[in-house]
């Protein structure tokens, strides 16, 4: 088991998180039943199903401030739609790839499958992200304008 | 005369008890309650679940057991 | 050429005149030269000004949606594969719709002819497959065609149509010459600061005129996102972010549907090059899905599917 | 899981049942609670009292690889998720000292003072699902369970195993707690034996799981691990296990065919030593790092005190009692089986059973339906889509759950200064009773419109507070909860700060989400109550008959001109018992049934509507009938196969099973039988149809018996590649070998060779035992052709259901819902699903109909909320929603848009998120609400720190 952060550091990233109901955001109320400790930098939007989340959305929240996001469903084979997360998976890939092209650092946008009892796994990648975004500092590319410059 | 004793029997009760919290029982219990009888779910143990919910993954999806 | 032209008009004449179709979508001489500029044919008469040349400047396709009735479409590879798109989205029905396929040699971008004849004024043009020769007043030149190419036909993978009712040649050469690979993919050398750097070469002069959405066969939502206003994806300001966010939106809404028909970047008047997220993902679509842009109008496009084993790499 | 929250369940957990009496419709059951030692009406599951418990308990949830304490839940998402104390190892109830957890307790629910309850209810039926015990293995010398420490049974690996086992989905081996670079797996440890412990009988599902876990380590494990399994024959029998077991081999896992001889302890007590005798009688050793015995299904242990207290009759394997005609009915009246109290079986099959069992008892207590059920009342609701919002926020201590991290107070002071928030405050307990009377009471006293709940997790408290709103005249989809709890305060215990700020965060997020929400209506639709069932095999009669007798009408649609179906050309069961006079009596049940009409010869054309309403066109003859009905069950069957092989059709002593069949009840006489041959997986497991047919084996060696009972002088052989006479079914192959029968086995790349030589068959396969040719002439040649879908194309494509590839129906969840299609209101039986035998085409065809009635017996089906939406306006008809929609609950219109169609929408968005000119909403999750969530995350910059 990986451990929990010291609680000071220097800069702590924003992180916009999109979870599904049925998979992702029922791991991290089990990680939470066990008390696994992870770092407080990122807010949950659930979703019903991550086939839910739009290109548009993942772009809004990086335009709001957002220095990483992480969306995260249930593993393939196990949607609770049947098929969402496989019809996400093709967008989330290429739309991966487009803003990375156009400069997005990687470790800025993830995915995962967490399914409802992998609490270890969210436990894990929740320090992962966190770690990756917050080894990037503060966004500063071409979709963290307009806040960040008004605020 | 056999007919008309059938008739005036009683009505069955409609309830059903259902022995075992595991998959089977809970499957068991969900149909008879959506189809309008009351049930009394039985289990040895504190909570339901029975073997499904100790296993990792199940074939041939992988899907978690949950 | 020629054979191509007078197919054409022979074609969408005889279409016309025996009433099989109320209007033919095809091109006709431009007022300017090396401009040649969509057209409607309604008459047998009018078919008479139908022209293919390099320089049919915007795609028809486009044209088509929502017209009543039935139409015949003048059709090169690209435009065949927009067609093919248009109807497995349901906006042409195939009995309303008659394709005259042109086998295509790939089209002339006019800026670069412009730029080989240093000011002069072109008047006239004569095509062969290998040469445009251009003339004007008091000069003729021979230009070779490969290298006067629209960037997006000079790495064209299906110049010949892909549906078609009526072809107005033999087929040629199915791919222009370039390296679609290498130039689809120009920034990925790039570390990501790099490439947010060519990102903002590349569009910071855009005016948001729209011409690359009104020139996309794709595009032609009721609302497109850049107009909507609950919730407003995309803000009115010229803020870079906004800029950004427009062509990455537009280009993530063509994804698995951009056949790489270039109209976006014809239409351009900052002549930026929008292609390059566009075909990035095209390249994108091909290399993760196997799959191309209205190749097969009955089969649902890229992202309306789903393989079990479709590549998640970059998932935790 | 729902069964905890259903209302007319009465969930009696820690509870047995200690008498019955009465008789079928009016037992009167004696049921004796024993005392949890906490109150579950006060528990509110933070697990305080765990983390005080100094005592320690070898977790047997785990099997015994990770503690517990004497304070413990099951697991952590348990239903009921309350704690208990385990009298047993708690220290108070042992030794009279501790009581650590009644002082931790936030709220005072510990009860050292609990005595068992006697409970006395009466039903009118009962059903049995005990389960089942794993074999000991501990019995199996050689295999050194139990000494040595790197063998363990499936069971155990399937918690070291998984996620939220003891190893975290951290595969380590229990000698040194390091991840093993190989495992073997050794099958039929304590099935398929004659000596000594365990039994003689299959138990169906081990070899899947074997399969499963030695893939799940692949996935698990870095690298490329060695994984082994050593079988005798790999029984993949069921839909898809075959495929599975082929991308299982592609996947690097080997297959071993032998009963390895002895487990030794490996190097420095560190794994197993494995030695065993390969196939030409080589000896070979390996050293594995683990190995797992996969350990079969033995009868559940308290099944013959079960019994005894239900007066049930067992079989002599301890499983029990039923029939091939009636496989949930137990020996006696009103008490029906499911689970592996019936045999062992696995998921999809227990479910199966367990609805089949429901339908079974329904039937029986037909005219009492809802007469104990109270009926449903909802309260008025106020419109307040017009007014401004007005915002309740209820921030929740949860004792010291969240306000011993987070700075409660502080979250209610921030929640006062957001845009639209009327009433703050902070509860003890937001979910506690007294609680739920304060939000009803500032609802009404403060006109309050939209309601946050600052608490725990939605996806257990949302319906509680639903319903709070609902009475309080609220729309109940005005609520929103932050969850402070579960994703806050537990998991951020050391960070007060952060979580506070994160409190705040999302407290806000909910108030900006929660005034965008609208009400949302749940429409409600009649039902038809009758039902159409398509097919009139055994499955299709079957069903027809279980929902008539359970007072649905029924038309039961034939293509052909008679009942019965395939079933017509088989002769017994693997039991034994006659299938023609079961057939005839089912078909006249059927016919005679005043529910049920019959149409032969009768085509379905058409099929309009949805779950509740369809009208579906049948044709018979020249006129076409239209049938309204709220429910349908497919169960068109499936065909034997022409083979193409084996010189078959040019010899009349060449013949497949079912002809064989008819042949023997027609009057082939076993006497004038020399020499009988089989040959197995004829056009199954190949290439062109991957599945295996199943019923083959079985049928094969009941034939074989058949042939060497009536005439024991008969040669008989069966070529075969892996014998699959699963479960039960095991002990006639065992029967067979005993008489004599010959078994020779094939690879699929040395065919058995059929030719036709003067006049007379001959057969020659290499035995590769003995590595040489082994030549028959026999009288008679049985091919096990292969069972394949029929065309279900149209009939798919009219009910909007779905096939696999190979054209099998495809139910809506292999585990769980194995009789649902995704559409509602359809659901299938028999083998249209895939190919089964008698017994199971049967269950699966009472499960059907249990499913279809939940249906059926409603008079109107309340929809969700959550439904999408089209806005017309915005919609461009490009039909992406359509293509994507997992349940075709959008269709176009006429004016060649999308249109949902709201009974059949799920809710899942799908479609909103694929949609390019945002023209469909998903009602509580649109554009907006999410967006204003995303916003309002940043929003706020002051309140960071």
């Amino acid at each position: 088991m990986m451990k929990p952060l010291t609680p000071i550091q220097p800069y702590a990233p924003r992180i916009a998180a999109m979870f599904c109901n049925w998979c992702t955001y029922a791991g991290a109320d089990l990680a939470g039943v066990s008390r696994l400790q992870y770092p407080a930098n990122f807010r949950v939007v659930r979703v019903p199903c991550t086939g839910r989340i739009s290109a548009e959305m993942i772009l809004h929240a990086f335009k709001q401030g957002a220095d990483g996001v992480w969306v995260s469903g249930c593993h393939p084979g196990s949607c609770h739609y049947l098929e969402g997360n496989l019809y996400a998976r093709r967008r989330f890939a290429l739309l991966k790839n487009i803003l990375e092209y156009a400069g997005l650092e990687p470790g800025r946008l993830h995915f995962s499958w967490i399914s409802s009892s992998e609490a270890t796994k969210f436990q894990e990648t929740a320090i992962a992200v966190v770690e990756t975004v917050r080894a990037l500092g503060p966004a500063t590319g071409f979709l963290a304008g307009i806040r960040r410059e008004v605020a | 005369m056999a007919r008309k004793a059938k008739v005036e029997a009683k009505a069955p009760v409609g309830a059903v008890l259902v022995v075992g919290g595991g998959i089977a029982g809970i499957q068991s219990s969900l149909d008879l309650a959506n189809a309008g009888f009351k049930v009394w779910l039985v289990e040895k143990g504190p909570g339901i679940g029975g073997v499904m919910a100790r296993l990792d993954k199940t074939f041939p999806t992988n899907d978690c057991a949950m | 050429m020629n054979e191509r032209q007078i197919f054409i008009r022979e074609k969408a004449a005889r279409l016309l005149s025996e009433g099989r179709v109320d209007r033919v979508l095809g091109y006709r001489k431009g007022s300017v030269p090396l401009r040649d500029a969509p057209f409607v044919a309604r008459t047998p008469e009018e078919a008479g000004e139908l022209v293919w040349s390099s320089f049919c400047l915007g795609n028809v396709a486009k044209a088509l949606i929502g017209l009543p009735g039935k139409s015949a479409v003048v059709a090169q590879g690209c435009v065949s594969r927009n067609l093919a798109v248009l109807l497995a989205e349901n906006r042409v029905l195939r009995e309303n719709l008659v394709i005259i396929g042109v086998p295509c040699l790939g089209m002339a971008d006019p800026a670069k002819v412009l730029a080989e004849l240093g000011g002069r004024e072109p008047a006239s043009l004569v095509e062969t497959a290998e040469t445009l020769t251009v003339s004007g007043p008091g000069f003729t030149k021979d230009l070779k065609r490969q290298f006067m190419l629209r960037d997006n036909c000079h790495t064209c993978r299906h110049r010949n149509p892909v549906i078609h009712d009526f072809l107005a040649a033999e087929t040629g050469p199915e791919t222009g010459l370039g390296d679609i690979e290498k130039t689809s993919g120009l920034w990925e050398k790039f570390t990501p600061a790099e490439r947010f750097e060519q990102l903002q070469a590349t569009y910071k002069d855009c005016v948001r005129c729209y011409a690359c959405r009104d020139a996309c066969p794709l595009c032609s939502c009721p609302t497109c996102f850049v107009d909507q206003s609950d919730p407003q994806w995309v803000g009115k300001t010229q803020d870079f972010s906004e800029i950004a966010a427009y062509h990455l939106l537009r280009a993530f809404h063509c994804a698995g549907r951009c056949t790489d028909c270039g109209a976006c970047e014809s239409a351009c008047p900052q002549t930026l090059k929008v292609r390059r997220l566009t075909s990035k993902l095209e390249r994108d679509v091909r290399a993760l899905f196997g799959r191309e842009a209205g190749m097969d109008p009955s089969v649902p496009p890229p992202l309306a599917t789903w393989k079990t084993d479709d590549p998640e790499g970059f998932m935790k | 899981m729902e069964c905890g929250r259903h209302s007319d369940i009465e969930l009696l957990p820690l509870t047995e049942l200690t008498s019955v009496e009465g008789s079928a419709g009016d037992f009167t059951v004696t049921l004796e609670q024993k005392p949890r030692y906490v109150d579950p009406a006060l528990c509110i599951a933070c697990g305080a009292c765990a983390e005080k418990c100094p005592k320690s308990v070898k977790n047997a949830f785990d099997e015994g690889f990770a503690d517990r304490k004497a304070a413990y839940i099951l697991y952590e998402q348990a239903v009921p998720l309350k704690y208990a104390l385990d009298p047993d190892h708690c220290i108070y109830l042992q030794k009279g000292k501790c009581r650590a957890c009644e002082k931790i307790c936030p709220t005072q629910a510990i009860r050292f003072d609990d005595q068992p309850k006697i409970i006395k209810a009466h039903v009118g039926a009962i059903l049995a699902a005990p389960g089942f015990k794993p074999f000991n293995p501990t019995v199996c010398e050689p295999y050194g369970y139990g000494v040595i420490p790197d063998v363990v049974t499936g069971m155990e690996y399937e918690r070291l195993l998984s996620s939220s086992g003891p190893c975290h989905g951290h595969l380590t081996r229990p000698s040194d707690k390091t991840e093993p670079r190989s495992v073997a797996w050794l099958q039929c440890v304590g099935s398929r034996t004659t000596t000594g412990a365990g039994s003689p009988a299959c138990s169906s599902v081990c070899c899947m799981y074997a399969l499963k876990q030695a893939v799940m380590t692949g996935a698990h494990t870095k690298g490329a691990p060695d994984l082994s399994i050593f079988f005798m024959d790999l029984r993949t029998h069921g839909k898809g296990f075959e495929e599975y077991g082929e991308s299982a081999k592609a996947k690097g896992v080997k297959l071993i065919r032998c009963r390895p001889h002895s487990f030794l302890p490996g190097p420095e007590g560190k794994g197993v030593d494995i030695r065993w005798a390969d196939e030409t009688g080589q000896e070979q050793r390996r050293t594995f790092d683990l190995a797992v015995l996969s350990v079969g299904l033995a009868p559940p242990r308290d099944a013959s005190d079960l019994a005894a207290k239900l007066g049930l009759t067992l079989d002599e394997r301890g499983f029990a009692k039923t029939s091939g005609f009636d496989p949930t009915a137990a020996s006696k009246p009103g008490v029906f089986v499911s689970g592996c109290f019936h045999s062992p079986m696995d998921i999809p099959t227990s479910v199966v059973m367990a609805s089949a069992a429901a339908s079974a008892a329904a039937k029986t207590l037909a005219q009492s339906r809802g007469t104990l059920i109270p009926a449903k009342v909802t309260p008025p609701v106020t419109d307040v889509s017009g007014e401004t919002p007005r915002v309740g926020v209820f921030v929740c201590s949860c004792g010291t759950n969240i306000a011993g991290v987070v700075d409660v107070a502080g979250v209610v002071e921030y929640a006062r200064t957001l845009p639209y928030v009327a009433h703050v405050e902070n509860n003890l307990f937001s979910c506690s009773q007294d609680t739920q009377g304060r939000i009803i009471q500032a609802i009404r006293d403060q006109s309050l419109n939209r309601v946050v709940i600052a608490a725990c997790t939605p996806r257990t408290h949302e319906p509680l507070f639903r319903e709070t709103l609902m009475a309080a005249g609220l729309n109940k989809y005005l609520v929103e909860m932050a969850n402070i709890r579960n994703q806050n305060s537990w998991v951020h215990a050391d960070e007060p700060e952060a979580a506070t700020t994160k409190a705040k965060d999302l407290t806000r997020m909910a108030v900006a989400r929660v005034v965008r929400l609208k009400p949302l209506v749940e429409k409600t639709l009649s039902v038809n109550n009758a039902a159409l069932v398509l097919g009139a095999g055994v499955a299709g009669m079957t069903a027809a008959l279980d929902l008539a007798d359970q007072g649905f009408p029924v038309t039961l649609v034939e293509r052909a001109d008679c009942l019965g179906g395939n079933a017509r050309s088989l002769r017994t069961t693997s039991r034994g018992e006659r299938i023609a006079d079961f057939l005839s009596d089912l078909a006249l049940k059927v016919r005679s049934h005043d529910r049920v009409t019959v149409l032969t010869e009768a085509n379905l054309t058409h099929v309009e509507g949805f779950v509740g309403h369809f009208t579906s066109t049948v044709r018979q003859g020249r006129t076409s009938l239209k049938i309204e009905h709220g429910a349908a069950i497919l169960a068109t069957g499936a065909v034997q196969t022409r083979p193409k092989e084996y010189c078959y059709g040019r010899h009349p002593a060449i013949m497949t099973h079912l002809e064989m069949d008819r042949a023997l009840t027609e009057g082939l006489d076993p006497h004038t039988i020399h020499e009988a041959v089989f040959i197995q997986c004829v056009g199954s497991r190949e290439p062109a149809r991957p599945w295996c047919s199943r019923v083959c084996c079985t049928h094969a060696v009941k034939l074989a018996l058949h042939f060497k009972e009536k005439n024991p002088n008969c040669r008989v052989a069966v070529l075969y590649r892996d014998m699959r006479t699963y479960g039960e079914r095991e002990l006639l192959y065992h029967k067979a070998r005993k008489l004599g029968v010959l078994f020779v086995r094939y690879e699929l790349g040395a065919k058995p060779r059929v030719s036709i030589k003067n006049g007379g068959v001959r057969v020659i396969v290499r035995d590769h035992v003995l590595d040489r040719d082994l030549e028959f002439r026999p009288d008679v040649l049985g091919l096990a052709a292969a069972i394949a879908p029929p065309d279900t194309d149209k009939v798919s494509r009219m009910f909007k259901v779905s096939t696999d590839a190979h054209g099998w129906y495809q139910e809506a969840h292999v585990k769980l819902r194995p009789v649902d299609f995704a559409t509602d209101g359809v659901f299938l039986a028999g083998m249209a699903h895939g190919p089964k035998a008698l017994d199971e085409a049967l269950a699966q065809a009472q499960a059907a109909a249990a499913r279809a009635a939940q249906i059926l017996c409603q008079t109107e089906m309340t929809l969700s909320g959550i439904t999408a939406q089209v806005a017309e306006a915005k919609c461009v008809g490009c039909k992406m929603c359509v293509t994507i929609c997992p349940f075709k609950a959008i269709a176009m219109n006429d004016k060649n848009l999308a249109e949902v169609n709201e009974a059949m929408c799920k809710g899942c968005g799908l479609c909103t998120g694929s949609c390019r000119s945002s023209a469909i909403a998903l009602r509580g999750f649109t554009d907006q609400d999410l967006m204003a969530q995303i916003g309002a995350m940043f929003s706020d910059q002051e309140s960071r720190p």
